[in-house]
């Protein structure tokens, strides 16, 4: 069974449960202090939560840990890599994702539960969707709005929208260019989104779309 | 007439101040010899006014600091 | 203090107490510590059902919830910090209420904020609710503990003031449970957590006194920085150590700081403690005993553990990046010994400290029903005036702020009568809080029913059966007859209600002297239940084409 | 050598600044005439070091700014 190390920081606080969202999708998962190694696993996530309590910037404290030359070794090799919310910070203060997560477009946190359009299917967290499939999530955080001077240069792979799928500026919860939700490295690999779909992945809490995050990923270690 | 203002807010000597703890603890991390960091707050602004010292100051006791916990110093300067 | 409590500690003492036996019998003494004015009466409160494990008097209260799992509930009041640094002292209320269901060796879950206010129309009363908010926000989001219900209300008696109530509640395995209180000397009680600082000194006094006008600008001691970052690690750490088996007596610092602390937890059963003030990490130079002794500094706890595991826990500790010393032993002789830099500097029986001998303040019955004409206003205008009112409107602006969602059990999300959390793949806990001053102000008996029987409602309505309570009673100054009539009426109408539904209080807290100027807040008390229900049940709310039914008188 | 050193870390021109225009907003309401707000991050602290400038402008590039969004300034001034 594919095992995955899920990093716990500081004042990370979703690592239970995504521990468990993995085990639902059938793979094998561990919290890991950041002090140890990640180097037995197939793949890593970084959960979200508040790193280092978010003070000078979210995810830039955690960057900048060692373990985090790990995760870039892991994403160079080419195995999966999944920032949530924290995490995703993390992945861009890090530089192993372009962009930046700045404070939302109202600088407050919020946390409510928002509709994603899926708009690329080829990444290793994504192939159990349909292209253009519209998904349920919550989000929460207050440094969500993510930025990068050349949208051009990303993988879009989720943009936050309305029920049908349409794009708008109201269906943009925090400010983001182009309403982008998640992104992922050219190869597909490494993916980071700030809706939390280990928040998702159980038929009491509002949905189960986000399980496929999960399950797409445990498949394609398998493959 | 015009002015530029910034307007530095210490938290009060003594208090706890986790932030700058944090932070001072990340940069030692890195292998600095950093000691004492403290992370103000730092308000950049322009001002149109007849009596600025007055108005910063007022602005300061009645929104950007809380008296009780921190100190605050200001420099205004006139736009050129 | 009074003058005749003065007189009995002489007495008993056959001495002048010195100047840090004074501090800290001070702060035991004060009404937050001691209960001296409500003891008497919360004794009414029935604290016994078949699902209770544990009752009031430790940290806070357990029930069972099936075999394998168990629920601990506390609540807890800080409303005079709030009124002062509405953004600290909301934060600082969180904190200490997670460590209070921490410290029996449970993994917080939840959180319920019932917070009151003066009207918007007043600047600070805005002020006031903006902060607390983002106070309960910053800090819950932090420690990644979920806000998930509350209530939030204005009301013209509290202008200028403020009313943060703060309820949690932890799950956790009924082999770790971990007592307030040691059962042995010998040994070793390990501070853990911040360094101490100047805060809050005389906060227990300070918070057993009515609020001046320039309450602003009084003592900046009385506030307290909030550092979800290290409560954060404490959670952590303090479960990795209770797992380990080793820890044999746990409490956290709040109010009284170590001397309370550390006097509860050995004097509980008779026991004794030494302590090495000396030996606690400070965070300013030039400290004194008395300071370091009654010092509020948030985000510490206090461990009881056999010598030879010292090491063991201290490792965990270090694990999380978490400051700690070897502060003192408990010891066979039920005494309270302080040293500093190896002088004895006080030395009392330790139930002086902790068996603060009670008050009954005169009583003084007051009526303030009276019969009224309706006034003449349509029914528009009626309905606009109940629509608009803060009161009624959603609360979305609030609880959009709280992580609600956080650690993945948030089945019922803020919005609806009551919160359900998801505990295992079959059955969740509700958990709601309810308070009603206005009524308790008209009839305080009939308050205090009501708001019983509304956490019931309220309960029932998302499918769970009701299985225990807590309260928070929000008071003026004991000492005003009518107020203090209040508090007895409101009791015996808590204890009736709660008797009628067959539950029981398990926690509860006490909160006197809530008046800004010499006036007066209304009677209120704040009640939360906790319910269980089944997962498959929960109403999933109405659709289009449903039937509307009222049942009931 | 010891250093005092203050660090402002400023976004770049043209991000806009949200935190600044709701505390710029507030000091409007209040009736004070301010443009412009915002609320660059500033650090102060003591520096151990035989390169200060070096080290400073490290520190900035390594953990304190984003170079992405933000850009810095300091003052560095040797400790009495
Ligand atoms: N301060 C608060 N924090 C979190 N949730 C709140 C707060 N105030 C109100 N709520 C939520 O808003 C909803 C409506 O609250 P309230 O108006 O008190 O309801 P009701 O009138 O039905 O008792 C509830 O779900 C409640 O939990």
């Amino acid at each position: 069974m594919p095992r995955f190390a899920v990093i716990v920081f500081p004042g990370t606080n979703c690592d239970f449960e995504t521990v468990e969202a993995i085990r639902k999708a059938g793979g094998k998962a561990e919290r890991v202090w950041y002090k140890g190694s990640i180097k037995d696993y197939d793949g890593v996530v970084l959960p979200g939560g508040f790193s280092y309590a978010d003070y000078l910037r979210a995810g830039a404290i955690a960057a900048r840990q060692r373990i985090m030359e790990e995760v870039r070794e892991f994403a160079e090799e080419g195995k999966p890599v999944l920032g949530i919310c924290n995490g995703f910070q993390v992945l861009t203060e890090s530089g192993i994702l372009p962009g930046a997560l700045r404070p939302n477009k109202i600088p407050r946190f919020i946390c409510r539960w928002v509709y994603l359009k899926v708009v690329d299917t080829n990444t290793a967290f994504t192939r159990l969707y349909e292209p253009g499939e519209v998904i349920k999530m919550p989000i929460a955080h207050a440094e969500g709005n993510y930025y990068i001077d050349d949208p051009s240069k990303v993988r879009i792979v989720f943009q936050y929208s309305d029920e049908k799928g349409n794009i708008t500026e109201d269906t943009n919860p925090n400010g983001s260019v182009l309403n982008i939700a998640g992104i992922s490295n050219e190869k597909g690999n490494v993916l980071g989104m700030m809706p939390h779909p280990e928040r998702a992945s159980d038929r009491f809490l509002g949905s189960e779309d986000g399980l496929r995050v999960f399950r797409s990923m445990v498949e394609w270690v398998k493959r | 007439m015009k002015w530029r203002v910034r307007v530095l807010v210490r938290l009060k000597e003594g208090l706890n101040d986790p932030e700058g703890r944090v932070i001072g603890n990340a940069l030692r991390n890195l292998g600095y010899k950093v000691e004492d960091l403290r992370v103000p707050k730092c308000f950049e602004f322009t001002l149109e006014s007849e009596r600025p010292e007055k108005e910063v100051e007022e602005m300061c006791k009645r929104l950007l600091a809380n008296p009780l916990i921190h100190t605050w110093e200001y420099t205004i300067e006139p736009v050129k | 203090m009074f003058p005749h409590e003065e007189k009995y500690i002489r007495e008993r003492l056959g001495r002048e107490p010195n100047e840090l036996e004074w501090a800290m019998l001070e702060v035991m003494w004060s009404e937050h510590a001691s209960y001296k004015s409500s003891r008497p009466w919360l004794k009414l409160l029935p604290t016994k059902n078949e699902h209770v494990i544990l009752g009031p008097g430790e940290d806070a209260g357990i029930i069972k919830f099936d075999d394998e799992t168990w629920i601990v509930a506390g609540i807890e009041s800080h409303n005079h910090p709030s009124a002062v640094e509405p953004y600290g002292g909301a934060a600082t209320g969180v904190g200490g209420i997670v460590r209070d269901v921490l410290c029996m060796g449970a993994r917080p879950i939840a959180l319920l904020d019932p917070i009151r206010f003066g009207p918007l129309e007043n600047d600070r009363n805005r002020y006031l609710f903006e902060y607390v908010v983002k106070g309960i926000a910053d800090y819950g989001n932090r420690i990644g503990v979920p806000t998930v219900g509350g209530e939030t209300e204005f009301d013209e008696s509290l202008d200028n003031y403020t009313l943060v109530n703060v309820a949690c509640i932890g799950i956790m395995r009924p082999e770790h449970l971990v007592h307030s209180y040691v059962t042995e000397a010998g040994l070793k009680l390990v501070l853990v957590g911040n360094r101490t600082g100047r805060d809050g000194i005389h906060g227990v006094t300070f918070a057993s006194e009515e609020l001046s006008e320039n309450a602003e600008e009084e003592d900046r001691s009385a506030v307290q920085i909030p550092d979800p970052f290290t409560e954060k690690l404490l959670i952590e750490a303090t479960l990795e150590a209770v797992y380990t088996g080793k820890v044999k007596a746990l409490k956290d610092l709040g109010g009284g700081g170590l001397t309370c602390a550390a006097s509860e937890m050995a004097g509980k059963r008779g026991f004794g403690a030494i302590i090495h003030a000396d030996r606690v990490p400070l965070r300013e130079p030039g400290m004194n005993v008395v300071e370091v002794m009654i010092s509020e500094s948030q985000e510490r706890m206090l461990f009881a553990v056999r010598p030879e595991d010292v090491e063991i826990l201290g490792k965990i500790f270090e694990k999380y990046g978490l400051e700690w010393a070897v502060v003192g032993e408990t010891i066979e002789e039920p005494r309270f010994i302080v040293y500093w830099k190896g002088e004895k500097v006080a030395d009392l029986p330790i139930d002086l400290l902790t068996d603060v001998p009670t008050i009954k303040w005169p009583l003084k019955e007051y009526r303030a029903e009276e019969e009224v004409e309706t006034p003449p206003i349509s029914l528009e205008e009626a309905f606009e005036k109940v629509w608009r009112s803060p009161n009624i409107i959603a609360k979305k602006w609030i609880w959009e702020q709280y992580d609600h969602e956080v650690q993945g059990r948030t089945v019922v999300k803020p919005g609806f009568d009551a919160a359900v959390l998801k505990i295992n793949d079959e059955y969740g806990l509700a958990f709601v809080a309810d308070g009603n001053p206005r009524h308790s102000c008209l009839n305080p008996y009939h308050g205090a029913m009501g708001a019983v029987a509304e956490v019931v409602r309220n309960l029932v309505s998302v499918g769970a059966r009701p299985m225990a309570l807590i309260d928070n009673l929000n008071f003026a100054s004991p000492e005003r007859p009518e107020v203090y009539w209040t508090f007895a009426e409101t009791v015996r109408g808590l204890a009736d209600a709660a008797k009628a539904f067959n539950l029981a209080y398990i926690s509860g807290n006490v909160s006197f002297y809530n008046e800004v100027v010499d006036k007066p807040i209304k009677p209120t008390p704040v009640v939360a239940g906790l319910g269980k229900v089944k997962l498959e049940v929960i109403p999933k709310g109405p659709r289009r084409g449903d039937l509307i039914a009222i049942v009931g008188e």
